[in-house]
C-alpha cells in the first residue's frame, strides 16, 4: 500500500487494485478511487496547468466544484473526451488520462513564459491593444497577426478526431417528487415522500454512490436508508445522475452516466441517459460547496479545500500530505484537521483568521498538539509544484496585517466557509434571499409554475460547527507584492484583477465577470463567486447584496453534446418519408433528391447518361409519348360538410360554388397579407366533397390554416377537413400517349376525350384497384392523375411502368417535371415566389374568383404598395444566343456594365434546357416585366453579362390544344 | 418546456403537442374591403406584445387538433387560464403587484 | 488615456493602478437635446455618431440594467452584409464597413474577426436560394461566393463528410469578410468613445414612462432616477421597444421571443469559420477564448423571461452533432437566453414615428448585432436631421400600411 | 441489445374511417357500427377480442373526432352501412384505411420504450386502460391507445413507420 494511503476506512476497495496511467505514467489505484484520489494516492499532486498563466496546479476540491485538475480521458479516437473532472473521474482497469493546456509536458511548460508577463495580462488587456500598426490597415494586424496567436493558445483540452460512436439514450419520467442530491438530507426527503406509495419519488446523485457528505463517515444509516429506498417500488435511485437544469413548470433534465466508469463497456449500451423529469415537487438537497481562501499564493500544488482534504481523507483513504497546515474562517476546517491527524499527517498549525474561534474546537485542537494561531491569515505560500511552506500573518485589531513566521508543509487545507448550492433553485427562477447574519445567498420565494422545497445545507440553513463565513480576500500586509491571490483558479483571475475592474468603471457585478472572465470557466464559478463578490463589494464599499448575483444558468456541470442527440443521427436524424413507389423508383436507379422529408426521385439515370442527358430523354418521352411520375408526396385534403364549398370559396382566391361534380379547377391560396402561400387542384367528387391538393411542402401548413379558418373564424361553417396525404399513392402520367396507355388499364370510367374531359375528376378501378383519376396536367400534355390506396402504390407502379415502357414512354423525375412546366409557364410555389408575390405578380390574376365579396388575402392584395405600378411580374426570359443556360437566381439588369450597388430589375427564378424548344428558358420575375414584351436585358456574371430576351412565360403550345387533345 | 392544459382535452400536455400560433382575440374585420390601409396593416401585423399577460392562441396539433385561447404571463412563462376558441377571455383577477 | 501597447506597458509596469475609469458614471442632467432608451450597442452606437458626425453631445443614453446587458452581451456575434433584397443589402454593407475600421475608430479593440461565414446548403433547393443571394450579393458589390461541396469540406474540414445522412453538403455561400467580434467590447468601445464626447452614460435607470406636451410632441422621459426632459427621443430597447413605445402609445408590429444560444467548453481551436446551416438550423463558430459558441433557436411563444425550453437547445445540439460528428463527446458549459423583437418581414425599423420627437430603432429580431455600428450611424443622423438617413429611409414603420416589406423571412434566408 | 420480451409487431392491413360528427349522428353511427362511440375525449372503445387488432375500433380522438377501425375485410361493408345511416346528417366520414400503419407495443417495457420518445406520463393513473389520444413521439406525431397494462395499439402516419420502428429498437439498447 502507497505511503500515501491511510491503514484502513474509507469506501475504497483495498483488495482491488486497479492499473490506470496519467500522462503516459502507469500508476495503481484502487476500486472506489476517483481519478484525483487515486493519483493522490500515488503522491501526485500536480495534475494541470492555469488557462491564461500556465501556472501549476494541483486537485483543489474533491467533486463536481473543481476548477484545476482537468484531465482528458482517452479511449479511442473517437472516444477522447476533454475537460474532465479528476474529481469525478471514476477509475478502471486500464484508464489512460493525460494533462492538459500544457508544453511540451506538465512538468515543463513553455506556456509558463506567460507568467512573466503577467503584469500585461490583466482584466480586460486585449480590448486596450493589438490594433496596431497603423500602416498594416485597420483591424488587419489583429484579424492577421494578433488574433491566430492568441487563438493557438486558447482552448483547453483537445477535441476528439474522429466522430463519437457512442450511442446516448433518452427518457421523459413522471413524478410526484424529484430529490436531487442523496446527502442525508435528500436520503430523508425521498424517505418521507416515498412512505406514500402513490407518491412516485425519483432520487438522484451526479456521484458515484448515494450518501453525499455521509459517505466520509461510513454510517450505518446510510446502508439502511438506501436499502429501504431501493425496495419501495415507488422509488426511482438514480447515481451517476446529475441534475443540470430546472426548466418551466416543474421539468428538470438530468444527465445520467452509464458506461464511463466502466474498463470495456459494451458498444451496445448507451454511454449516457438524458432523463426529462416533470415532477410535481423538486426537493433540492444539493449541500454546499466550500470556498477557498484568497491570498497570495493560494493556487500552489498541495493547497486544498478543508472539506475535500477531509473526503480524501475518510472516504478514500488517502493521506494527501506528511505536515499539514490548515487555513479557515470557519469551525468545519477543525474538522478536517482532527481527520488528518487521524490519518497519520502532522498538523502543523490551524491558521485561523478569527480571533476567537470556537472555545472547545480550539481546546480540542490544542489537546490533539495542533497550535492554533488567532486572528491570523496566510500571507504567502513557497514552493513551485508543490506547496512548501506557507508565510503566516497576523491581524492586528487596526485591520493591519504583520507577516510573521514561515512554516513548512506540503499540504494546505483551507475554508473560507461555505455556499449553499442554490444553483438548480435559482434557475427555477425563483429569488434568493440574501442572509446577512450567516453571509449567503439561500432560496427565498418559489417562482410562479413551480414547486420547490431545499432541504439540507442547500437551504442555507448550516449546522453550528459550518457557520463562518469569509467573503472576498483575506487581509495582506501589502497590496503591491507580485505574488497572485486567486479568485478563478481555472481563467486565471486575482483579486487584483477584480480591483482593476472596479477602477476602470465595471461595477456591475455582471460587467466585471465578463471583464475579468471570473466564474465563467468550466466551473462557473462554482468555488469563486462568492469570494469575487466579497471582493467587488470592498472596492466599490458597497454591501453584498447591494451588488447582486450573476445569473445561474443551465447546466450544473458541463453536459455531452450527445445526449442532447439521442438517437438522432444519420438516417434518424429527421424521419424519412418515402413514398409507396419508392422501392420501385429505387430499383429503376432513381436519384433521390430531399424536399422537405420526402424523398423524391429527381432523374432517373440510365446507364452512362448524365444528369442532363437523362431529363432530356425524360423530357422528350413526355412530350412525345408518354411519362409516369411519381406524385405522391402532394399534400392532399379530403374536405366534406353542406358548406365545404362556400369555405374554399373563402380560403383559395378562385370560386368554386359552380364547380361541378367530377370537375377541377387549379387553386391559388394567399395568406392575409395577399402573398401566395400555396396552390393546388380542388376537385369535387359530391355536392359536398372535396379532394384537395396542395404542395409537398405546404401541405402541414395548408392544413393548420384552413383549420384555424374553420374554427376560429367560421365556426358556423358546415364542413370538415381530413388530411389525405398519405391515404393515396399518386401517379402522373402524361403525354400524348397517356389516354392510350391508362385506357387499357381502367374499369369504370369512359376513357373519351369528350367523356373525360380536361380538368376532369372520375372514380372507377386502375389494374383492379379503386382510384380517383384526374384528369389533368403539370407538363402541358394531355395527362392524368391516378391516386390508389397507398398501400396498393408499390403494386400499381411496375403496371403503369411496365405499360408506359410499352408505348415508347419513360419514368421521369422531378427535374423533367420542373422543364415541362416551366415550358408552360407554370409557377412553383417556393421557386417563382418566395412570399413577396401575389396572384398577379405571377400571372395568375385570372384565377381570382371576380365577384368575390371577400376571401383570405382580398383586402390583402388590394394594399397600396400591392397595387403599385413597377412590381415584378412573371416573365419568361431568352438568351439571345440560344445557347447558355442562365443560372437560378442570376439577377436582371438593364445595363450589361451595372454600377457595383446598383439595383436589379428582378432575378431568374427557373432556367432550364428546354429539349421541346431546343433551347434554354427561363422564368423570370422583372419589375415591370409584362410591359416589357420584347425588351433585351442583361443578367450579369463573373465573366460579363448574358443579354436577354423578355418574352411570355408560356414558351410551349401557348393555346394549350395538348391539354384537350 | 411549458406544461399546457388543452381545454378540450382537459388534460395538462408537453409543449411539444402544441404550436403556439399568435395573439389572440384579434377578429378579423367583418368586411375587409372597407378598411383602409391602415387598419388592414395594424389586423395584419400590430399585436400588443405585453410584458405580463397575454392573450394568445394555441394549436393542440399533435392532440385533439383543436385551436385554443390562453391568458399567460409573459414574464413567469406561467398560464393563468386556458379556454376555448369562441369564449370571451376570463374575468382575471386584477395581477398582483410583485 | 488611449489605450495602445504603449499604455499597457507602462501600467503593467506600475501595477495597473493608473488606468482611469473607461466611462463616467453621472447623475442624470435634468434634461438633454437627445435621451436615448436602450444602452445596449446600438443606442450607444447612436449616441456615440450623434456626438462624433452631428456634434450633439448634449445626450444621455439610459440603460435600465446594466451597459450591454440586453442582447447586446448575448448574442454569438456573427456578423456578415450577405443579405438578399438591395435595401438590407445596403444596411448590413454600410455597418460591415464600420466594423472594418471600427477598433480604430474607438481605440477599443472589438475584434472583428473577418473569418468568413459560410452558409451551407443541403438539398436543391438550398443551393438555388444559395445561389439567388450570392448573385445578387455580387451586383450589390458585397462579397459573397458560391463553394462547391469539396470547396465547403476544404473550407471547414471537420464537417460531415458523409453522404448517406440526412442533410448531406451540397455546397455553400461563404462571405469571406464575415465573421464575429466580441459582443461586450463593442459595447464598451462605444460607451468609452461615446462618453469622451460628452455623453451621459445613465445605467440602472428604467424608462418608465414618455412623457408629451399638449401637442403631442415628447418632451421628456419618466424613469426610476427621476424625469429628465428631452429634445428628441430614440428608442433603442430591442426586445422590449413594445413596453417602451407602448408608453408613448404607439403600438409596434412586433413580437418578442426567447432566443437561446450556448457555449461549449473551451478547447484547442477546430473551426475555423463561422457556419450556418438554415435547413438544419444551426449555427456554430468558436471564440477566440475557445469555446464553441453555438446560435439555437427562439421559443415558439413571447416571453420576457430571457431563458427558454430545454427543446430548443435540444434541437439546436443535436443539429450541430449531425454538422459536426465530432462534437458529440464535447460538452455544453452554458446555456442562456435573449429577448428578441420580431417584425413580420424579420426586417427592422428605423426611423420616426407617429409621435413628433420620437424615434425608433428596433426590430432586429435574431440578427442585428452585425448591424451595430451602421444601425447607430444611420439612426444618429435620421434623429439628427429629422429626416431618414437614405439607407435607414425603406425600414420605415409605414411599410406595415402600404405593403412594402422587406422580407428577408420570405427570401429563406434566416437572419442571424 | 438487452433481451426484452416487449414485442413491437405490425398490425394487419385495416381499414380505418375518420368520421367528424356531433353528440346525436355520433350515436346513431354507433347503433350501426355495432359498438358505441365513446362519449369523452381520448377514450377508446373495442368490439371483440381486446387487445387484438381484429376487433372492431372506436377511438375518440377529438371533440368531434372518431376514428372507427375494423379488420380490412370488413371495411367496405362498414362504409356502406354508414353511409346509409348517415344519410342526411350534417357530418364527414372520409377513408383513411391507407393513411396510417398500426403497430401493438407489448410486454413489460412498452411503456418504458413509449418514454423514450413521448412525453405523456404512462403511469395506469395518468394513462389508464382505454385511453387513446394522439401524441409525439420523438420527431412525429403518433396516436397511442392502451389496451391492457401493457399493451399499446400505435397508429402512425404511413411515412412514419419506417422511423417509429427504428426509433423503438434504439431504444431497446437502453433498457438497462
Ligand atoms: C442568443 C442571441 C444570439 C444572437 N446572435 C446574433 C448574431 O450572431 N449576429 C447578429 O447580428 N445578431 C445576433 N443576435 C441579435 C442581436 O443580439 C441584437 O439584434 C442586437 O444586439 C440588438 O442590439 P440593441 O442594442 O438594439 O439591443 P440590446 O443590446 O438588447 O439593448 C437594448 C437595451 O435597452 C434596455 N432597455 C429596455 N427597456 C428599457 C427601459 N424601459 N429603460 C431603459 N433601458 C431599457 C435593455 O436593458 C437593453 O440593454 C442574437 C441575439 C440573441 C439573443
Ligand atoms: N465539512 C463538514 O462538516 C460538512 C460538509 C458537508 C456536509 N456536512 C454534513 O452533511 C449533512 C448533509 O448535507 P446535505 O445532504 O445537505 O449535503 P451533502 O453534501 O451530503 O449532499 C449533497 C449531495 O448532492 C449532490 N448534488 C449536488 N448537486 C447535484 C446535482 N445538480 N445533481 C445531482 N446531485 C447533486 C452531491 O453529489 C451530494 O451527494 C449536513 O447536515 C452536514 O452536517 C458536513
Ligand atoms: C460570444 C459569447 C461567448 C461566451 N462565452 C462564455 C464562456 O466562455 N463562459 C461562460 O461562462 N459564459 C460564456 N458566455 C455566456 C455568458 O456567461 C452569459 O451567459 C451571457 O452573456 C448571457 O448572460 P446571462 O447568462 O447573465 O443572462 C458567452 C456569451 C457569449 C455571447
Ligand atoms: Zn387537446
Amino acid at each position: 500500500m502507497s505511503r500515501f494511503r491511510t491503514g484502513a476506512g474509507g469506501r475504497i476497495d483495498r483488495a482491488r487494485g486497479i492499473n490506470f496511467t496519467f500522462d503516459g505514467r502507469l500508476y495503481t489505484g484502487l476500486q472506489g478511487d476517483t481519478l484525483a484520489s487515486a493519483l493522490l494516492a500515488n503522491g501526485v499532486h500536480l495534475v494541470g496547468r492555469s488557462f491564461k498563466y500556465h501556472r501549476p496546479r494541483g486537485i483543489l476540491a474533491s467533486g463536481a466544484e473543481e476548477p484545476n485538475a482537468l484531465v482528458t480521458v482517452m479511449r479511442d479516437a473517437g472516444r477522447t473526451t476533454p475537460n474532465l473532472r479528476a474529481t469525478q473521474v471514476e477509475i478502471y482497469e486500464g484508464l489512460a488520462a493525460k494533462s492538459q493546456n500544457r508544453w511540451p509536458s506538465l512538468e515543463f511548460d513553455l506556456g509558463a513564459v506567460n507568467a512573466l508577463a503577467s503584469p500585461l495580462l490583466a482584466s480586460g488587456f486585449y480590448y486596450k491593444t493589438f490594433m496596431g500598426p497603423r500602416f498594416l490597415g485597420s483591424n488587419k494586424a489583429w484579424a492577421k497577426l494578433y488574433e491566430p496567436l492568441i487563438r493557438r493558445a486558447a482552448g483547453l483540452g483537445r477535441a476528439p478526431e474522429a466522430p463519437d460512436p457512442d450511442r446516448y439514450a433518452r427518457r421523459y419520467a413522471h413524478c410526484e417528487v424529484l430529490v436531487v442530491g442523496a446527502g442525508e438530507a435528500g436520503l430523508r426527503a425521498a424517505l418521507d415522500a416515498s412512505a406514500d406509495p402513490h407518491c412516485r419519488v425519483i432520487l438522484c446523485d451526479e456521484q458515484a454512490e448515494m450518501g453525499g457528505w455521509q459517505l466520509n463517515a461510513g454510517s450505518d444509516d446510510l446502508v439502511e436508508m438506501l436499502e429501504t429506498l431501493g425496495a419501495r417500488p415507488n422509488v426511482r435511485l438514480l447515481a451517476r445522475t446529475q441534475a443540470f437544469g430546472v426548466y418551466a413548470q416543474g421539468a428538470v433534465a438530468l444527465a445520467q452516466r452509464l458506461t464511463d466508469h466502466l474498463a470495456a463497456p459494451s458498444p451496445e449500451t448507451p454511454r449516457e441517459r438524458l432523463w426529462q423529469v416533470r415532477a410535481g415537487e423538486i426537493v433540492l438537497a444539493t449541500g454546499a460547496i466550500e470556498r477557498p481562501l484568497v491570498f497570495p499564493g493560494n493556487d500552489r500544488p498541495g493547497v486544498m479545500l478543508a472539506g475535500a482534504v477531509e473526503t480524501f481523507a475518510n472516504r478514500y483513504g488517502i493521506r494527501p500530505g506528511e505536515r499539514a497546515v490548515v487555513a479557515t474562517t470557519c469551525n468545519s476546517a477543525y474538522g478536517a484537521a482532527f481527520a488528518l491527524k487521524q490519518a497519520g499527517v502532522d498538523l502543523a498549525a490551524i491558521i485561523d483568521l478569527r480571533d476567537k474561534p470556537d472555545p472547545a474546537l480550539a481546546a480540542n485542537a490544542l489537546k490533539a498538539g495542533i497550535p492554533v494561531h488567532t486572528a491570523s491569515v496566510i500571507v504567502g505560500t513557497e514552493g513551485h509544484k508543490r506547496v512548501r511552506s506557507v508565510r503566516l500573518g497576523k491581524v492586528e485589531p487596526c485591520g493591519i496585517v504583520k507577516s510573521t513566521d514561515s512554516i513548512a508543509c506540503d499540504l494546505v487545507a483551507m475554508s473560507g466557509g461555505w455556499v449553499p448550492s442554490v444553483h438548480l433553485f435559482s434557475q427555477s427562477r425563483g429569488k434568493l434571499a440574501w442572509n446577512g447574519e450567516t453571509g449567503v445567498y439561500s432560496p427565498g420565494k418559489d417562482a410562479p409554475g413551480q414547486k420547490t422545497r431545499s432541504v439540507g445545507l442547500c437551504s442555507g440553513e448550516f449546522p453550528a460547527d459550518m457557520r463562518g463565513f469569509h467573503n472576498g480576500a483575506l487581509p495582506t500586509p501589502d497590496e503591491k507584492g507580485a505574488a497572485k491571490a486567486f479568485v478563478d483558479f481555472q481563467n486565471d483571475v486575482t483579486a487584483r484583477d477584480i480591483r482593476l475592474a472596479a477602477r476602470e468603471g465595471f461595477h456591475s457585478v455582471e460587467h466585471v465577470k465578463r471583464y475579468t472572465t471570473t466564474g465563467m470557466a468550466t466551473d462557473q464559478g462554482k468555488t469563486s463567486n462568492m469570494n469575487a463578490l466579497g471582493i467587488l463589494s470592498g472596492a466599490l464599499e458597497k454591501p453584498v447584496p447591494d451588488i447582486g448575483l450573476t445569473t445561474f444558468r443551465q447546466p450544473y456541470t458541463p453536459v455531452t453534446f450527445g445526449i442532447f442527440a439521442g438517437a438522432n443521427r444519420a438516417g434518424l436524424f429527421d424521419p424519412v418519408r418515402k413514398t409507396p413507389a419508392h422501392a420501385g423508383a429505387d430499383a429503376l436507379g432513381g436519384v433521390f433528391e430531399d424536399v422537405g422529408l420526402w424523398k423524391r426521385a429527381h432523374h432517373f439515370p440510365r446507364k452512362g447518361e448524365t444528369m442532363h442527358a437523362a431529363v432530356n430523354r425524360e423530357c422528350r418521352a413526355v412530350r412525345e409519348a408518354v411519362g409516369l411520375f411519381d406524385a405522391s408526396t402532394l399534400g392532399k385534403i379530403e374536405l366534406v360538410g353542406p358548406d365545404a364549398a362556400e369555405f374554399l370559396d373563402r380560403v383559395y382566391v378562385n370560386s368554386f360554388a359552380k364547380l361541378g361534380i367530377g370537375r377541377c379547377r387549379y387553386a391559388v391560396l394567399t395568406n392575409e397579407a395577399g402573398y401566395v402561400i400555396d396552390d393546388g387542384v380542388v376537385a369535387r367528387l359530391a355536392q359536398d366533397r372535396f379532394h384537395i391538393t396542395t404542395t409537398t411542402g405546404g401541405a402541414g401548413r395548408v392544413f393548420a390554416m384552413f383549420e384555424d379558418y374553420l374554427q376560429a373564424e367560421w365556426p358556423e361553417l358546415r364542413a370538415w377537413q381530413t388530411s389525405i396525404t398519405e391515404q393515396f399513392a399518386t401517379f402522373a402520367i402524361q403525354g400524348p400517349k397517356a389516354r392510350e396507355v391508362l385506357a387499357p388499364l381502367v374499369e369504370g370510367i369512359a376513357m373519351e376525350n369528350e367523356a373525360f374531359p380536361h380538368m376532369a375528376m372520375r372514380e372507377g378501378r386502375v389494374a383492379g384497384i379503386p382510384a380517383r383519376v384526374f384528369r389533368m396536367s403539370f407538363t402541358g400534355e394531355a395527362g392524368y392523375e391516378v391516386n390508389v390506396p397507398a398501400g396498393e402504390g408499390a403494386r400499381l407502379w411496375p403496371v403503369l411502368l411496365d405499360a408506359v415502357d410499352k408505348a415508347g414512354g419513360a419514368v421521369y423525375g422531378t427535374e423533367a417535371m420542373h422543364v415541362l412546366r416551366a415550358e408552360k409557364g407554370y409557377i412553383i410555389v417556393g421557386q417563382e415566389t418566395d412570399g413577396t408575390m401575389t396572384p398577379d405578380d405571377v400571372g395568375l390574376g385570372w384565377a381570382i374568383g371576380k365577384g368575390k365579396r371577400d376571401f383570405v388575402g382580398k383586402r390583402g392584395m388590394m394594399r397600396t404598395d400591392l397595387i403599385a405600378p413597377g412590381r415584378k411580374q412573371l416573365v419568361g426570359l431568352e438568351t439571345l444566343d440560344d445557347k447558355t443556360v442562365l443560372e437560378e437566381g442570376a439577377q436582371i439588369t438593364d445595363t450589361p456594365t451595372p454600377a457595383p450597388g446598383s439595383a436589379a430589375l428582378g432575378h431568374v427564378t427557373s432556367s432550364y434546357w428546354s429539349e421541346a424548344l431546343h433551347r434554354p428558358i427561363a422564368l423570370a420575375v422583372v419589375a415591370g416585366g409584362r410591359g416589357r414584351m420584347g425588351e433585351t436585358l442583361h443578367v450579369p456574371m463573373p465573366g460579363g453579362a448574358i443579354p436577354v430576351r423578355v418574352v411570355s412565360p408560356v414558351f410551349h403550345d401557348p393555346e394549350g390544344a395538348r391539354l384537350h387533345a | 418546456m411549458l406544461l399546457i392544459l388543452c381545454p378540450y382535452c382537459q388534460s395538462r400536455r408537453a409543449e411539444l403537442e402544441f404550436r403556439n400560433v399568435g395573439a389572440a382575440h384579434i377578429s378579423r374585420p367583418s368586411d375587409p374591403q372597407t378598411t383602409t390601409d391602415a387598419q388592414w396593416g395594424e389586423f395584419l401585423y400590430q399585436r400588443d406584445n405585453p410584458k405580463g399577460r397575454i392573450a394568445e392562441r394555441w394549436l393542440h396539433i399533435h392532440g385533439c387538433g383543436r385551436y385554443f385561447n390562453a391568458i399567460r404571463d409573459t414574464i413567469s412563462d406561467v398560464f393563468v387560464t386556458t379556454y376555448k376558441s369562441g369564449e370571451p377571455p376570463p374575468a382575471m383577477p386584477s395581477e398582483a403587484k410583485p | 488615456m488611449k489605450f495602445s501597447l504603449i499604455s499597457l506597458l507602462k501600467e503593467g509596469l506600475t501595477g495597473n493602478r493608473g488606468w482611469p475609469r473607461q466611462w463616467r458614471d453621472p447623475a442624470p442632467k435634468a434634461a438633454y437635446d437627445v435621451v436615448i432608451v436602450g444602452g445596449g450597442g446600438h443606442g450607444l452606437a447612436t449616441a456615440y455618431y450623434l456626438a462624433k458626425e452631428h456634434g450633439i453631445r448634449n445626450v444621455a443614453v439610459l440603460e435600465k440594467g446594466w451597459l450591454g446587458g440586453g442582447n447586446t452581451g448575448r448574442n454569438t456575434t456573427v456578423v456578415r452584409s450577405n443579405y438578399l433584397w438591395e435595401e438590407s443589402e445596403r444596411l448590413y454593407e454600410h455597418a460591415m464597413k464600420l466594423w472594418e475600421t471600427l477598433s480604430d475608430d474607438l481605440n477599443y479593440n472589438v475584434m472583428y474577426s473577418p473569418r468568413g461565414v459560410l452558409m451551407l446548403a443541403h438539398s436543391i433547393h438550398d443551393v438555388q436560394v444559395g445561389k439567388r443571394h450570392v448573385h445578387a450579393n455580387r451586383l450589390a458589390g458585397i462579397d459573397n461566393e458560391w463553394l462547391s461541396r469539396e470547396e465547403v469540406l476544404d473550407f471547414c474540414p471537420i464537417l460531415n463528410p458523409a453522404t448517406d445522412i440526412r442533410y448531406p453538403i451540397a455546397g455553400g455561400a461563404l462571405q469571406r469578410r464575415g465573421g464575429t467580434a466580441r459582443h461586450d467590447a463593442v459595447a464598451w468601445g462605444y460607451a468609452r468613445g461615446a462618453d469622451r464626447f460628452g455623453v451621459d452614460i445613465i445605467q440602472n435607470c428604467e424608462v418608465k414612462g414618455i412623457i408629451r406636451d399638449a401637442s403631442g410632441k415628447v418632451i421628456g422621459v419618466e424613469t426610476t432616477r427621476g424625469y429628465i426632459g428631452a429634445g428628441k427621443v430614440g428608442v433603442v430597447a430591442a426586445g422590449h421597444t413594445s413596453v417602451v413605445m407602448g408608453m408613448a402609445g404607439v403600438r409596434m408590429p412586433l413580437e418578442s421571443y426567447p432566443l437561446q444560444a450556448l457555449v461549449s467548453e473551451p478547447i484547442k481551436p477546430i473551426m475555423p469559420c463561422v457556419l450556418m446551416s438554415n435547413a438544419i438550423h444551426a449555427y456554430m463558430s468558436q471564440s477566440d477564448k475557445g469555446e464553441l459558441v453555438i446560435g439555437a433557436g427562439t421559443d415558439q411563444y413571447v416571453s420576457y423571461s430571457q431563458t427558454g425550453g430545454l427543446q430548443i437547445a435540444q434541437a439546436t445540439i443535436e443539429a450541430i452533432c449531425e454538422l459536426f460528428p465530432m462534437t458529440r463527446r464535447l460538452r455544453m458549459l452554458r446555456n442562456w437566453g435573449g429577448i428578441v423583437d420580431v417584425t413580420p418581414d424579420r426586417s427592422p425599423i428605423i426611423g420616426k414615428t407617429p409621435v413628433e420627437g420620437l424615434y425608433v430603432n428596433c426590430g432586429w429580431g435574431t440578427g442585428g448585432f452585425k448591424a451595430t455600428p451602421g444601425s447607430g450611424h444611420v439612426f444618429a443622423a435620421t434623429i439628427a436631421k429629422g429626416e431618414p438617413h437614405p439607407i435607414a429611409a425603406p425600414f420605415t414603420l409605414e411599410r406595415f400600411t402600404t405593403g412594402r416589406l422587406i422580407d428577408e423571412a420570405a427570401a429563406a434566408a434566416v437572419a442571424h | 441489445m438487452p433481451d426484452s420480451a416487449t414485442m413491437l409487431t405490425n398490425a394487419p392491413p385495416l381499414a380505418r374511417f375518420v368520421l367528424r360528427a356531433d353528440a346525436e349522428t355520433t350515436i346513431k353511427a354507433g347503433a350501426v357500427y355495432g359498438l358505441d362511440l365513446p362519449l369523452t375525449i381520448n377514450q377508446g372503445a373495442s368490439k371483440g377480442e381486446r387487445g387484438k387488432p381484429g376487433a372492431r375500433v372506436a377511438l375518440k380522438l377529438g371533440p368531434d373526432e372518431f376514428w372507427l377501425i375494423v379488420p380490412e375485410a370488413e371495411g367496405a361493408g362498414v362504409r356502406a352501412l354508414l353511409d346509409t345511416a348517415l344519410a342526411g346528417c350534417v357530418c364527414a366520414l372520409v377513408d383513411v384505411s391507407h393513411r396510417q400503419v398500426g403497430f401493438v407495443l407489448s410486454g413489460p417495457d412498452a411503456a418504458t420504450l413509449l418514454s423514450s420518445g413521448c412525453p405523456l406520463d404512462f403511469d395506469l393513473r395518468a394513462f389508464p386502460l382505454g385511453m387513446a389520444t394522439r401524441s409525439v413521439f420523438d420527431k412525429i406525431e403518433f396516436m397511442v391507445w392502451r389496451m391492457a397494462q401493457d399493451v399499446f395499439r400505435i397508429e402512425v402516419a404511413r411515412s412514419f413507420g419506417p422511423y417509429f420502428e427504428a426509433m423503438i429498437a434504439e431504444a431497446r439498447h437502453d433498457l438497462v
